[in-house]
């Protein structure tokens, strides 16, 4: 008997997929760009919730909110690489530790 | 619901917004094709757009749904998208003077603000998630770039990446919340989401959806504890995009989070209750202790307006007619304080350049009399001391508040009003109560004006614009119960 | 536009009238500035003198009454004053034009300092004129801005932390009654304090109610222990601002007790009673002891003014028709003669510039005719018959007496400690002899301290024999406050006697024990 | 308006002289207010020779109580049911103490035109004279007790700044705060005895008073909730208003300022503080007698207290060397004579004393002034003697104050000087009292009338016999008195007294060679008192104790007469009305013997048994332990609350402390803040997860 993939599966993987890209922007000490990544990686998580749901509820509008996620994250991956490409110029590093001038 | 979009005056509703997309894009036209240093003229010409619409959104009002119930237009957005544009307007203003040493003088500024400006107006009309989101959005980016656009400064870019960084992660939770509330709703217009929840009940998912939706716009008005980005921001950004920080998008998110709860959530007033409350607690207690150990000005005023959200929070808490209006009222007054707060910033500039920290304004009430005394009435009004205009909208929430019966929020928030009272008198303190230590330059003129309309208007709220603005609230309210 | 319906108003927003004019004078015409400021003052002075020649004190009610909606649907437009408040109204007035000529030497920011004064009075006048429970704590706490930029700015050297010490006290304890006063609207849906005069609040709320107006209340009075921050306010502040602040500001807090308190809450009242007959009694006592040991001229009389206060909050509380107008002599009285000594303090310090009472010392022989003024309000302070000071404390004293003889037996000790403290401040100022070289060459009163102090000698002689102005424009409004006051408490409307009978019982004969007592509050008490 | 005129004619004296002193100068002052005293003081006596000699009080109409003419002046405080009004009162016992009062003010303002001269501050002092009349007046002509408190006050405030008259010497204003607050401590109890009187008797004017004390002969006696206790209510009334009795008349436990309040001008020390002032006490208790009459524990404690006074200052009276001093004190001790009449309920023969009493205290005051000015203010009697050649009216105008003050005279005929008739009356009706009370009254006062006796011939025997002993004058005989040198410290304030009022230092080398006879402005008022002295007491007798009903009619009911009393205390057996006077001679001869005959007698005496003379000498040590049990606590206790509740708790620890903690939250705060964008990440989502599970929780969906 194959094991019947259902709505809570996907809702699940979205969760975990969530979760990791949370995780991603405050575990890593490291780079910028990791944070970039676990953000595409939280935006992939909701997409992948509607578009589970939209075919759960036979409803197209989960599709289409998916749709315009897409295009938004694509603008906004391309501001943030630009403001990390300005820091960058400003102090030679995107390291996060050295994103701290302003503290308290 | 009228779908058919090709009717141009069905659109009515949505005018305001069509006349400010298609003026935004006209303005980029007319930046790239003018040299450089006639940008001021773009600054001018934003305003004047900016003006036109607040006049058509006033003049021609028009309730409905367009856009396949996309798009809703009430008079209590009405009155928030009057705050949005005056808040956005008076922020150019406030940035004229000093573009220069700001790096606010390229015609991008302008054209970007206005851009957040249409985000904004979006979301104040939004009836469906994805409008909602994507007006987020369109206010959101235009933040990021407006927060790093002086590039040549480290502090200026580190604003914009952590803003950009935190709002990102703040638009997936929203997004995230979204998801579910479309997924266990079923629908992602608000208004069948209302009838969809009246219906079914709540459920688990449902609540994970409303905080993660709360969550996300939360971080917008910046609410404790998703205000961490706030003083960074306020401190790294040009003062002038610090000013627009301060007004249009702290209404826009707040009309936003009114309209959710109010209306969308009122089935399950309880559970958001519970949300908003702590948000309101927090943010005021959190804001009033960390602003006392402040020196910067702006980190100040960053702090000063996560207590005065937490304020504005403690009206809508009450989930009631009255705490709306006062909300509302709230962020009218807010709005008018914080013009007449940032006109005075600007205007205390010593030979070292703009005031940075407290300790600069020493013996300001000397040097510049009247600067000073515009302050200072700010300060005692943001205290919320009769009787100055701020203390009629702590009058309002807090009234809301006590009618539900919400007696140990009041009093928490009271006492934080009290402590918070303590890094208000420290400026005035320092203006007046100590020796002069620097020379101040003479102050622009527009600055003047601002200065003197807005202290008038501080002073005189209880003759002045008092009555009329809580009428006008009063029926904006109204239009969502 | 009658002087019905008028007069209030101008009379509340005159001042402010005049600091606006004053923000458009150059600040370097010092004397224009001067003169403007006093020009006010006057005008408002004779005002408030017509206000309340034509003030019927037959009636109990509020009289030139204005009421009109204003902010939304809760705060209004309201004002009106009766037997209660329009004493005080003239009293400010009274005191304002010599707090100005008071500071006439006043040399740095005198454009600031005039208009602050006269925004002050401005609010001042309407604590007492408004009828609004929300415009009343906007006055109220209004003044609190004015005060802290007096002491801050003006003050002596630690003015700082005394300005600081003065707003947050007033502040906390403020904001509590503010959260009162919405409860209140949303119980009576109304903030017009006549409607809310008339409305009966639930015992249970009134307990909290009062409780929160207290804790505003007994900082402004200011009741003992609360009462810390006023001797370093006073003692920082310039002297108009002690005058001020000691003449009027206190009274506020009286003024709210009789206003709210009492009224509004009674239940609350009779059962908290006691409770501040303890704190009034500890007030006399033991402020009074206090400043038998002080070193310093303004410490000594502002610990004073905590002393007589305390007989104020005693009388309030009496409930009685004696302790109550008592209590309304006593503020009156207590405005004249604490803001003409804190005047007297002025006078010696802008020649010395010091309040070390051990500086001084044999003043008599240079300076009589001040000799004789202080003379004259020190003994109206120690509370002697054929002052102003007298008729206060008897009639407190006398009124809480029939309610609780304890208190009273308390309260006369301060009939001891304050000639103690008095004479004893007068006589190491103003005798002995004058052998501090400083002191050598310091010069009598000048025309402006006699304009000043001279009229308030006359005030403080004239109502210690002839009171009657002012306890027959207070009578009607009291006796009517304590009329409703005794009945919601289930006592004997009949007012000062049937108190007064109540703790007494005869030993034998038995029968018809209490009857001559009837008699005799039947009979007119004098032949 | 004769009343008027007595009462106000004073005040307009005051005033006169006190504010236009400076601009019009002493000698119109001194005569203006010196004229206007004497004026209503003729007129005093206008009023009263009618009610002693004619047919009652002129324009009087029987109210109730009393024969009484009222007249008033204006409203004062109506509150609830209090209606009080500025009223003149005369009746019998007004009209004598207007008498009283006004003659004696006026011979001492004339006498002080002379006595006060060289002072610079001449109008200042007439204008205090003057505004102590009034208030005296004020105080006797009282209609209600409120009345009363005023005058009351009004001399306190008087003899306040009489004795603080000479305000350079710190002895002086001492001494006036001293007897200001001392007497505050009295009206401690008088106010509470007023209000008690009001809440028992439901009236603040006398005769609602007294009716409503009548009243209690039907309804019974009130009980009152006083502090702790169910006490009878008028045993409370009375015994508080007798408190302020004690004050005022410097009575025992509170007669400490008296002494003190020597240190005034000798003419105030006449006027005050021996004939009027003081005794307004007495005054006072004869005024409420119906009240007193209502409790007998009060007039019991009235007749002990005035006793032991009489004793006391008696015993004091015999070591001073401060001739002002000795008289002072006997003044206290003729109080207590007063007192003990009043209590045993011979109210007239209490006024009696109180009236002869005025005319020869006056003079001895008087005559000690004139010696005292004779001497260029040297006040200590061991630095006297044999001044009876230097300055023989003097002299003899002492001699007949003395005289009258030791009672001489001759039991059972109508020969004898005032004090005799007036003081073997209340002995004998001491005696006549009975009772324990009444015989330790008796007793005590015989005693007393011995030291008496004593000390008035010490004094005369220093100051006038012997020979000269002041130290420049090589005068022979050694100090009567030892501790001179101990004593010194004691009296130097008063020695160098008037030195820098007066720059007459020069005359201290001899005061006795330099010593001269007073001017007549000076001996007229001693001559005028010295006919009171010797005939006041056979003129007044019968109607103020020979027989009931002529006292009846003469007081018209203004006091209250007990037949009982009077009448016994004429039947007491012989020996009972010689004690006095024997006990006079032994004081007499002793006093002779001690000082004349052997001048080195009391010297050893004292080295004998120093303790009981040192124990005398300090007046029992009063002042000392009154400041150890007094004064010294309520400092330390203000320094304390001061210091330690206001200083540190309330400010350092709430106030300030509640500041740090706000900061220590505020530094905690801005560590969160830490700059880290993970950080803030990691906030969002503890955020996040904590509004989930409350909203979860709280919504009961687990």
């Amino acid at each position: 008997m194959g094991l019947e993939i259902g709505l809570g599966h996907y809702l699940t993987v979205a969760a975990i997929l969530f979760t990791l890209g949370v995780f991603g922007i405050f575990i890593n000490r490291k780079n910028i760009i990791v944070i970039l990544m676990s953000v595409e990686l939280i935006l992939l998580a909701v997409n992948l919730n509607l578009v589970a749901f939209s075919a759960h509820l036979q409803d197209l509008q989960g599709q289409v909110f998916a749709m315009m996620i897409l295009t938004v994250a694509a603008a906004e991956a391309a501001i943030g690489l630009a403001i990390l490409v300005i820091f960058y110029r400003n102090r030679g590093s995107i390291a996060v530790e050295d994103v701290n001038m302003m503290k308290g | 619901m009228n779908s058919d979009v090709t009717d141009f005056a069905s659109l009515a509703p949505a005018h305001p917004e069509v006349l400010m997309a298609l003026g935004v894009l006209v303005l980029l036209l007319v930046g790239v094709v003018i040299n450089k240093e006639r940008s001021a003229l773009v600054s001018w010409l934003s305003v004047g757009l900016l003006a036109a619409t607040g006049l058509l959104v006033m003049l021609q009002p028009a309730d409905g749904v367009v856009f396949n119930g996309l798009f809703i237009a009430d008079s209590f957005g009405r009155f928030m998208k009057v705050l949005v544009i005056g808040g956005a307007g008076l922020a150019l203003i406030l940035g004229m003077s000093n573009a220069e040493e700001n790096g606010v003088h390229k015609y991008e500024y302008s054209v970007l603000a206005l851009l957040a400006t249409l985000g904004m107006m979006v979301m104040v009309s939004a009836n469906d998630l994805m409008s909602l989101y994507v007006g987020l959005e369109l206010q959101s980016l235009s933040l990021y770039v407006m927060a790093a656009i002086k590039r040549d400064d480290a502090r200026a870019s580190e604003a914009g990446l952590k803003y950009f960084v935190l709002g990102a992660l703040s638009s997936g939770l929203l997004l995230y919340g979204a998801s579910l509330i479309y997924g266990f709703t079923g629908h992602t217009n608000l208004g069948e989401i209302v009838v969809a929840i009246a219906n079914e009940g709540r459920s688990i998912g449902l609540i994970f959806g409303v905080v993660f939706l709360l969550a996300g716009i939360a971080f917008k008005i910046s609410a404790v504890p998703f205000h961490m980005w706030t003083p960074d921001v306020y401190e790294g950004a040009p003062t002038p995009v610090t000013a627009f920080f301060a007004m249009a998008p702290k209404v826009a998110a707040m009309t936003l989070m009114i309209r959710l709860v109010m209306d969308t959530f009122a089935p399950i007033t309880s559970d958001w209750q519970q949300i908003v409350i702590f948000l309101s607690i927090a943010s005021m207690v959190l804001a009033a202790f960390a602003a006392i150990g402040q020196q910067s000005i702006k980190r100040l005023i960053a702090y000063s307006s996560i207590g005065h959200v937490g304020f504005a929070l403690v009206g809508l808490s009450s989930g009631t007619q009255v705490g709306v209006e006062g909300v509302a009222i709230y962020m009218a007054i807010y709005v008018g304080m914080t013009v007449a707060l940032f006109a005075c910033v600007l205007s205390l500039r010593t030979d070292k350049g703009y005031v940075e920290t407290i300790d600069d304004l020493a013996g300001a009430s000397k040097a510049r009399p009247f600067v000073a005394a515009v302050m200072a009435i700010v300060m005692f009004s943001l205290i919320g001391l009769p009787p100055l205009a701020g203390f009629f909208a702590k009058w309002q929430v807090f009234l809301a508040a006590i009618e539900a019966n919400l007696y140990v929020l009041s009093v928490i928030g009271m006492l934080a009003s009290a402590v918070s009272a303590f890094y208000y008198l420290r400026v005035v303190k320092v203006m007046y109560f100590d020796e002069p230590k620097a020379e101040f330059a003479a102050v622009p003129g527009e600055l003047n004006v601002l200065m003197a309309v807005f202290g008038f208007l501080i002073v005189t709220f209880y003759f002045t614009v008092g009555n009329p603005l809580a009428s006008w609230a009063h029926t904006a309210a109204g239009s969502l119960f | 536009m009658t002087f019905e319906n008028s007069i209030l108003t101008i009379l509340t927003w005159l001042p402010v009238l005049g600091a606006a004019i004053l923000m458009f004078t150059p600040k370097t015409a010092l004397s224009a500035i001067r003169w403007i400021s006093l020009a006010t003052t006057l005008v408002v002075f004779v005002l408030s003198l017509a206000l309340w020649q034509a003030f019927d004190a037959s009636s109990a009610g509020f009289q030139f009454v204005v009421n009109m909606p204003w902010i939304g649907d809760t705060i209004g437009y309201r004002v009106g004053v009766d037997g209660i408040s329009v004493l005080f109204v003239v009293l400010t007035a009274l005191l304002m034009p010599a707090a100005v000529l008071a500071s006439w030497d006043v040399d740095s920011r005198v454009k600031e300092y005039m208009i602050v004064f006269l925004v002050l009075e401005t609010l001042m006048i309407g604590v007492f004129t408004t009828l609004d429970l929300a415009m009343f704590y906007v006055f109220f706490e209004g003044t609190l801005l004015p005060m802290f930029l007096i002491i801050g700015i003006w003050g002596g050297s630690a003015r700082i932390q005394a300005s600081y010490k003065f707003f947050f006290y007033t502040f906390i304890g403020s904001v509590l009654m503010l959260l009162a006063m919405m409860g209140m609207y949303w119980d009576a849906g109304t903030t017009d304090i006549i409607r809310l005069l008339g409305h009966e609040f639930p015992v249970g709320m009134q307990t909290w109610l009062w409780l929160a107006f207290f804790a505003s209340l007994a900082v402004k009075m200011p009741m003992w222990p609360f009462h810390r921050w006023l001797p370093e306010a006073h003692v920082q502040a310039p002297t108009a601002g002690s005058v001020i602040l000691a003449a009027i500001l206190l009274k506020l807090g009286g003024y709210g007790f009789l206003r709210f308190s009492l009224p509004m809450f009674p239940e609350a009242s009779a059962q908290f009673a006691n409770f501040v007959f303890v704190l009034s009694v500890a007030a006399i006592i033991l402020t009074s002891l206090v400043a038998l040991v002080q070193t310093d001229i303004k410490k000594l009389i502002a610990y004073s003014s905590v002393a007589h206060m305390g007989f104020v909050t005693m009388g309030i509380f009496a409930g009685n028709a004696l302790g109550i107008q008592g209590a309304m002599f006593q503020m009156i009285s207590h405005g004249i003669v604490s803001g003409a000594l804190f005047l007297c303090v002025g006078v010696i310090y802008d020649r010395m510039h010091t309040r070390e009472i051990s500086a001084y010392g044999g003043l008599v022989e240079r300076m009589p005719q001040y000799a004789f003024a202080f003379m004259v309000f020190t003994m109206a302070n120690v509370g002697l018959p054929g002052t102003s000071g007298f008729v206060g404390e008897f009639l407190t004293m006398i009124g809480v007496f029939q309610v609780n003889t304890w208190v009273a037996f308390g309260a006369a000790f301060g009939v001891i400690f304050s000639a103690g403290y008095a004479l004893w401040l007068y006589r190491r100022v103003i005798f002995g002899a004058l052998t501090k070289d400083s002191l050598k060459g310091i010069l009598d009163l000048n025309l402006r301290e006699k304009v000043v102090l001279y009229p308030l000698i006359v005030l403080t002689v004239v109502f210690g024999f002839y009171p009657a102005p002012i306890l027959d424009t207070t009578a009607a409004a009291v006796d009517n406050l304590v009329a409703q006051y005794s009945a919601s408490i289930g006592a004997d409307p009949a007012v000062a006697l049937a108190d007064e009978r109540a703790p007494l019982e005869y030993v034998a004969p038995a029968e018809g024990a209490a009857q001559p007592a009837d008699d005799h509050a039947a009979e007119p008490a004098a032949h | 308006m004769i009343i008027q005129a007595i009462v106000f004619l004073p005040l307009i004296g005051a005033l006169v002289a006190g504010l236009l002193g400076r601009s019009i100068g002493h000698r119109p002052s001194e005569f203006i207010t010196t004229g206007l005293l004497l004026i209503a003081a003729v007129l005093s006596w206008v009023v009263f020779i009618p009610v002693a000699f004619g047919d009652g009080l002129v324009g009087a109409v029987g109210d109730g109580h009393a024969a009484v003419l009222k007249v008033e002046v204006m409203r004062w405080i109506q509150v609830g049911d209090m209606d009080l009004r500025w009223i003149l009162r005369v009746d019998t016992l007004t009209a004598v103490m207007l008498v009283v009062v006004n003659t004696v003010s006026a011979l001492v303002h004339v006498y002080s035109i002379g006595y006060m001269e060289e002072d610079p501050h001449r109008s200042r002092f007439f204008a205090y004279l003057s505004l102590f009349t009034f208030a005296m007046l004020m105080l006797v002509t009282a209609d209600n007790f409120l009345q009363m408190f005023f005058g009351w006050e009004g001399v306190g405030l008087a003899s306040y700044l009489l004795i603080g008259f000479w305000y350079t010497r710190p002895s002086a204003t001492a001494a006036a705060m001293k007897a200001f607050i001392v007497n505050r401590v009295g009206d401690f109890g008088f106010a509470l005895g007023i209000f008690g009187a009001f809440m028992v008797l439901g009236h603040i004017d006398f005769d609602g008073a007294f009716h409503a004390a009548d009243e209690f002969a039907v309804t019974g006696l009130p009980v009152i909730q006083f502090l702790a206790w169910e006490l009878d209510a008028m045993t409370v009334v009375c015994l508080l208003l007798f408190m302020g009795a004690m004050g005022k008349s410097a009575q025992f436990l509170l007669h400490t300022w008296l002494p003190d309040a020597m240190e005034g001008p000798t003419p105030v020390s006449a006027l005050i503080h021996a004939a009027t002032m003081v005794t307004a006490g007495v005054f006072m208790v004869a005024r409420l007698s119906p009240l007193f009459e209502t409790s007998p524990v009060a007039l019991t404690v009235v007749i002990v207290i005035g006793a032991i006074t009489a004793f006391f200052a008696a015993t004091v009276g015999l070591v001073q060397n401060d001739i002002k001093r000795v008289i002072a004190y006997s003044t206290c001790s003729q109080l207590g004579y007063m007192f003990v009449a009043l209590g045993v309920g011979a109210y007239s023969a209490g006024i009696f004393h109180l009236f002869t009493h005025a005319f020869f205290k006056a003079l001895l005051f008087l005559g000690a002034g004139s010696v005292i000015h004779a001497m260029h203010h040297e006040q200590d009697m061991r630095n006297m003697g044999g001044l009876r050649k230097k300055i023989p009216i003097t002299y003899a105008m002492m001699m007949i104050g003395t005289l009258a003050l030791t009672g001489v005279g001759i039991p059972g005929t109508n020969f004898g000087f005032a004090g005799f008739f007036s003081k073997d009356a209340i002995i004998e009706s001491a005696y006549a009292y009975g009772g324990n009370v009444g015989s330790l009254a008796f007793w005590l006062l015989v005693v007393a009338a011995l030291f008496t006796s004593f000390y008035s011939w010490r004094l005369v025997h220093l100051t006038f016999h012997g020979s000269p002993r002041d130290p420049q004058h090589h005068g022979e005989g050694p100090h009567p008195d030892p501790a001179h040198a101990a004593l010194e410290s004691h009296d130097e304030p008063i020695n160098d007294s008037n030195a820098d009022d007066h720059g007459d230092h020069g005359h201290h080398g001899s005061a006795y060679d330099h010593a001269h006879e007073s001017p007549n402005v000076m001996l007229v008022p001693l001559y005028v008192l010295a006919v009171g002295a010797v005939l006041a007491g056979v003129v007044f007798y019968g109607m103020f104790f020979h027989d009931v009903e002529h006292i009846e009619h003469f007081f018209a009911g203004s006091i209250y007469v007990d037949h009982q009393i009077i009448e016994d205390a004429h039947h007491v057996p012989t020996w009972v009305k010689w004690s006095a006077t024997i006990a006079m001679i032994i004081g007499f001869a002793s006093a002779w013997y001690m000082y004349i005959r052997r001048p080195d007698v009391p010297g050893r005496l004292a080295a004998s048994n120093p303790g009981l003379y040192q124990f005398l000498l300090n007046k029992w040590y009063f002042d000392e332990l009154y400041n150890t049990i007094f004064v010294k606590p309520a400092l330390w206790i203000g320094n304390a609350v001061w210091k330690g509740f206001d200083d540190w708790l309330v400010d350092g620890k709430i106030a300030e402390g509640l500041g740090r903690r706000v900061q220590n939250v505020t530094s905690w705060v801005v560590k969160l803040q830490s700059g880290y964008l993970y950080h803030y990440a990691f906030a969002m989502l503890i955020g996040i997860a904590a509004l989930l599970t409350w909203a979860i929780a709280a919504g009961g969906l687990i």
